[in-house]
């Protein structure tokens, strides 16, 4: 992962080195390699010892660009260089639709944040066709293909099951 | 004797004050605003009343509904807190007139204090140093210039009508006073049909050094040493230590006196304050008695030992006060900081909403009042102290390193806090050698200090909050590769 | 100077000691078994190491694993609490000769205080009264009966190996100890293969009363006043009050010099503890010293206004002691009750498992020392305090009521506990006329008054009770007519 | 509801009234109606302030005729004769297990030492049935009826769940 930190200098790069299981990882941050073990997680907040030294963590919001969290009471803001997300997106499709289908599917179960493109508009493959939330995470969902929207099956505020039809296009 | 006592407020005060009342076999009565209707003191009381919507006006400014409530629950007295109607004389007259015991001093003195021409008069009847000025309104121009060459220059021309900075020119010679006095003046006529100005001296670097007082109604009178509040934002005290750096036994004694004398020369009954301005030469200027037991209480329970809401029921109640001033010594150090639901940067402006986790601190020389629980909410209706977080120690010192481990303690997740403020003002050499002013966060620059400061906390987290991030970005992936296994724990699905 | 700890405990102590190190700027190692991975130690130190399964055996009793981390960790000092490691001679034996500093005393001092035969001919020759008997081991039933003789019966027949009340015999005449002493013998034969049996004077009805003592390196001893820790079970305190009823300024001064003389006997350094019984007719007898931090420290701290942990530090780090015995001023009173995870009704059987709920108690003139939070875990592993509550007061009275305040304010959820047995101590007329002796419990059929307490609790409560039930079965209802919309909150289908 | 309350003489009535709305009700206990009104709830929980007073209670574990509860941090066990809950429980499609009077169940959870008795064996109720051990605490486990061992549940060096089954008495 490559991102910035709002107020400090610098970009950072940080990745998961080996998972060593009992919930212990080495993690790599700017080339130093530490040993992290979590304690406790969920959506919303994770407790770890990241080289012995206890971390409490919130998650606070999230889009694709960036993230807020509090760090041991620490408002700290992230802004995130896209390609992570991209690889996350990409196993989104994996998992999507493929170009014969008209339906573009969820990759994701979640709320509709807002949704972009009116019935009947052109897309191109690639073009952001609704946000989700899920888990406070900010999910573009982008067309699988180039074509009209047909219909749209989502409502904003509603919510989309995985794999549930967002729209059709044609 | 007091059986039953409603009390007429909220929040961490009215939880103060249910303490003592367990202790010393009190009923309690708890009023409560449809905002409030989750709060603790309601849950701690013995009785709780809803008294209505969640503004002020409609609940716990009320005086009818309040008056109501005691007489329907059979309380015999009532406990004001502060703020609310603690110092509303119309209130105590009605208690009063009811013959419900209100804790705190007699309407007539309550009166007095609040009365600023009035009190002033008494008190230079009494040889109370008060800052030199005016004795009354100047009539004219010249009263104002004859003045302002007696006590000197700079001077302020105050409305009586204002308040809280409004109202106030500050002059710096005889031609600036010409020519503001004419404004002021027509200021004062515009806004209150007559002319109402006084002249006061302007003064520029002081201290808040405050005593807390005691008088039974049999007339024994007691300090119970000084308080300073010297750090303030917007004339809002924010930390309060006593003693105070500057007061050395013989101060104490003098100054004591002095508050002592004041208490009686209004007549004041129960606990109060008296409020002093201190220059840098030494000089002491009382200002006011405030008629009601302070927010900063606990550093003087601290210091003495004594339980100050259990002594306003004993003397309530008819008391004698139990010792006398020779009696009183003081032990040991003790440090305040209001915790309170605000934006620092955004000029102290309220931040309030739920409060989803909370941990409040302990452990020894720590005292922690607060109404704060997971789950609880701060409400935009009321003021923003959430709770008031003290510490002791044998010294200045040992008080104050507790208190920074108390505030790195104190975690609040929810609302915006005055902590990190807090932290950077304990940790300046100008706080640790006690150079206080009420100027003290402009004077010394904390606002950018604190700045720094929080860049410095980015700065030491910010592997532990990439680390966090690479984490929840793992838990995402992993969620999309089995997100049908629902209910499944991250951290198997981690692993 | 040491600059960082390795605190070799868990729970609150260890919490205990993080405090004091926040405070005066040492840096903290945590170790933590597998069972405590989500503890509070663990969190609030500045670094944290895992060191093995839960069993004490495999983690916080493994010297070796322990030695290793403080090596790893660059720890210049270990801090062993109480309980674990804190009284075992081998590992600060250990620690020395690693040069790593032991908080407590030396090896060589520890070994002599831990070995009862040594440490009773130690304190003989220092004058030091101790409990009547064989001065050692007796060789047969002659040399029993004529020692039984000089102190006067009954007296107790105890077997140097036993402990915890294995091995003791109570014999009322020569008859009944001809008869036991063989016995005794035999069994001491077949268990240890040797026989090795004390005589010593039973004593009825005692009062256990322990003086805290503190010797620096340069041999500065004093004492910090005395607790008196009478209430117990199964030879296990309970509750612990500072100062005693029975001890005025006099007794204090003398049984103080005797607790000093003790340690100077031993070559004490750091802090430790003098334990006496003290009977009815005012005789103290010493008994042992425990040669680490009480669990009753706290009290202390209240009526003397120091921090016994910084007090250790500074004595390890080779500091003089800063005051005289003289200096020292006893002020107001104290009291401490262990809040353990026990069920009183089952013979204070342990009771463990996750805390989904806690209130913890705060306010004036109250401490709690707990590693509760919401969410935490009680574990099987180890012993069953989980928190300490004390209160202070200018009187015994003050402070007890202050007690029974906090007791009905602490509210945890998920284990059974000692509160309300202690509710119903602290409102006896016994207690309040502090006539405590170590069969409180017993003398005075406090179990019985608690079940007639608990009994009136369900009574008090019975018509809560049936409206809680009603509400729920209205919900119950509500959801088995409603129960398709999954998530709809209760409150709004029972509008 | 009619019911009992374990130690407290008597019988207790008690219905709703009437319902106010904002959460508030009439509520008559023993003939006596009292305001009640519902600060918060969920399944397991509920605060209300009946005539003025608060009170929290937590609601552990109900059957159909027995319910205990934590009121103000007191145990009570409510014993219900009430015929509507079993008609709510036949509407719901559980069974309710009904108290068993077969099992002697670990007030503890602990690690067993020793079973003082075998399978076939006569106890008399208070007679130990094991040795347990939690927190290096030792616990007699006795045995709560007269009758013969029908089977035992537990093994020598394992260990026994809170309420798990020592034995089967007959």
């Amino acid at each position: 992962m490559e991102c910035k930190i709002e107020d400090i200098e610098g970009t950072f790069h940080g990745e998961i080195v080996d998972k060593l299981g009992k919930n212990e990882y080495i993690i790599k941050l700017n080339d130093r390699e530490q040993n992290l073990k979590i304690l406790n997680m969920d959506s919303r907040k994770i407790e770890f010892v990241l080289d012995q030294k206890y971390h409490k963590v919130k998650y606070l919001d999230s889009t694709t660009s960036k993230m807020n969290l509090v760090v041991d009471g620490v408002l700290i803001t992230l802004n995130k260089h896209a390609n992570l997300d991209e690889i996350v997106y990409k196993n989104l499709g994996i998992a999507g639709s493929t170009d014969s289908e008209l339906a573009l599917k969820s990759p994701i179960p979640g709320k509709v944040i807002s949704i972009a493109l009116k019935k009947g508009a052109s897309v191109k493959k690639g073009d952001v066709v609704c946000i989700l939330e899920s888990m406070k995470m900010q999910v573009a969902i982008k067309a699988h293909k180039d074509g009209k929207i047909k219909s749209i099956r989502i409502k904003e505020g509603g919510s989309v099951a995985k794999n549930g039809i967002i729209v059709e296009i044609e | 004797m007091i059986e039953k006592v409603l009390i007429a407020n909220r929040g961490e005060i009215a939880l103060r004050v249910i303490r003592t009342c367990n202790a010393i076999g009190i009923k309690t009565v708890a009023v409560y605003s449809d905002e409030d209707y989750n709060s603790l003191h309601v849950k701690q009381a013995t009785e709780a009343y809803n008294i209505g919507e969640g503004a002020p006006a409609k609940s716990y400014l009320n005086q009818e509904k309040i008056l109501e409530t005691i007489l329907t629950s059979g309380a015999d007295a009532v406990h004001p807190g502060y703020g609310f109607l603690s110092e509303n004389d119309d209130f105590a007259r009605s208690c009063e007139k009811n013959k419900i015991t209100f804790i705190g001093p007699s309407a007539d003195s309550m009166t007095l204090c609040g009365d600023k021409m009035k009190c002033k008069a008494v008190m230079l009847k009494a040889k109370i140093p008060i800052v030199p000025g005016s004795p009354d309104l100047v009539k004219d121009t010249d009263e104002a210039l004859s003045i302002a060459n007696e006590i000197g220059y700079p001077v302020l021309l105050k409305s009586v009508y204002g308040g809280g900075g409004r109202g106030i020119r500050l002059v710096n010679d005889s031609k600036e006073l010409r020519e503001n006095y004419e404004a002021a003046t027509g200021e004062s006529m515009a806004a209150f049909g007559k002319s109402a100005i006084l002249v006061e001296k302007f003064l520029e670097k002081t201290r808040h050094i405050e005593f807390q007082l005691a008088r039974d109604k049999h007339r024994n009178t007691v300090h119970i040493f000084e308080r300073e509040c010297s750090i303030q934002r917007r004339n809002q005290k924010l930390i309060e230590i006593s003693p105070s750096a500057v007061v050395d036994q013989k101060i104490r004694d003098e100054i004591g006196q002095i508050a002592v004398n004041a208490a009686i020369a209004v007549d004041y009954t129960n606990l109060g304050t008296a409020e002093f301005l201190r220059l840098d030469d030494g000089t002491f200027y009382f200002i006011e008695i405030n008629a009601r037991l302070q927010v900063e209480h606990p550093i003087t329970e601290l210091v003495s030992g004594l339980d100050l809401v259990k002594m306003q029921f004993d003397i309530a109640n008819g008391e004698e006060i139990p010792f006398t001033q020779n009696d009183l010594k003081i032990n040991g150090h003790a440090i305040e900081c209001r915790i309170n639901a605000e934006d620092t940067f955004l000029d102290f402006a309220p931040s309030t909403g739920p409060i989803h986790d909370v941990t409040i601190p302990s452990g020894p020389g720590v005292r922690c009042d607060t109404y704060l629980y997971p789950g609880c909410t701060v409400s935009p209706f009321y003021d923003s102290l959430m709770g008031k977080l003290c510490t002791w120690g044998q010294n200045f010192e040992e008080a104050r390193v507790r208190m920074q481990g108390a505030l790195n303690d104190f975690y609040i997740q929810g609302v915006e806090t005055s902590i990190p403020l807090y932290k950077t003002i304990l940790k300046t050499d100008e706080f640790k050698n006690g150079d206080l002013s009420t100027d003290f966060l402009k004077r010394y620059g904390i606002l950018d200090r604190l700045t720094k400061d929080i860049k410095a906390d980015k700065e030491a987290n910010k592997e532990a909050a990439l680390a966090a991030a690479i984490i929840h970005s793992e838990y995402f992936k992993s969620r999309v590769i089995s997100s049908t296994e629902e209910g499944t724990r991250w951290k198997s699905q981690l692993d």
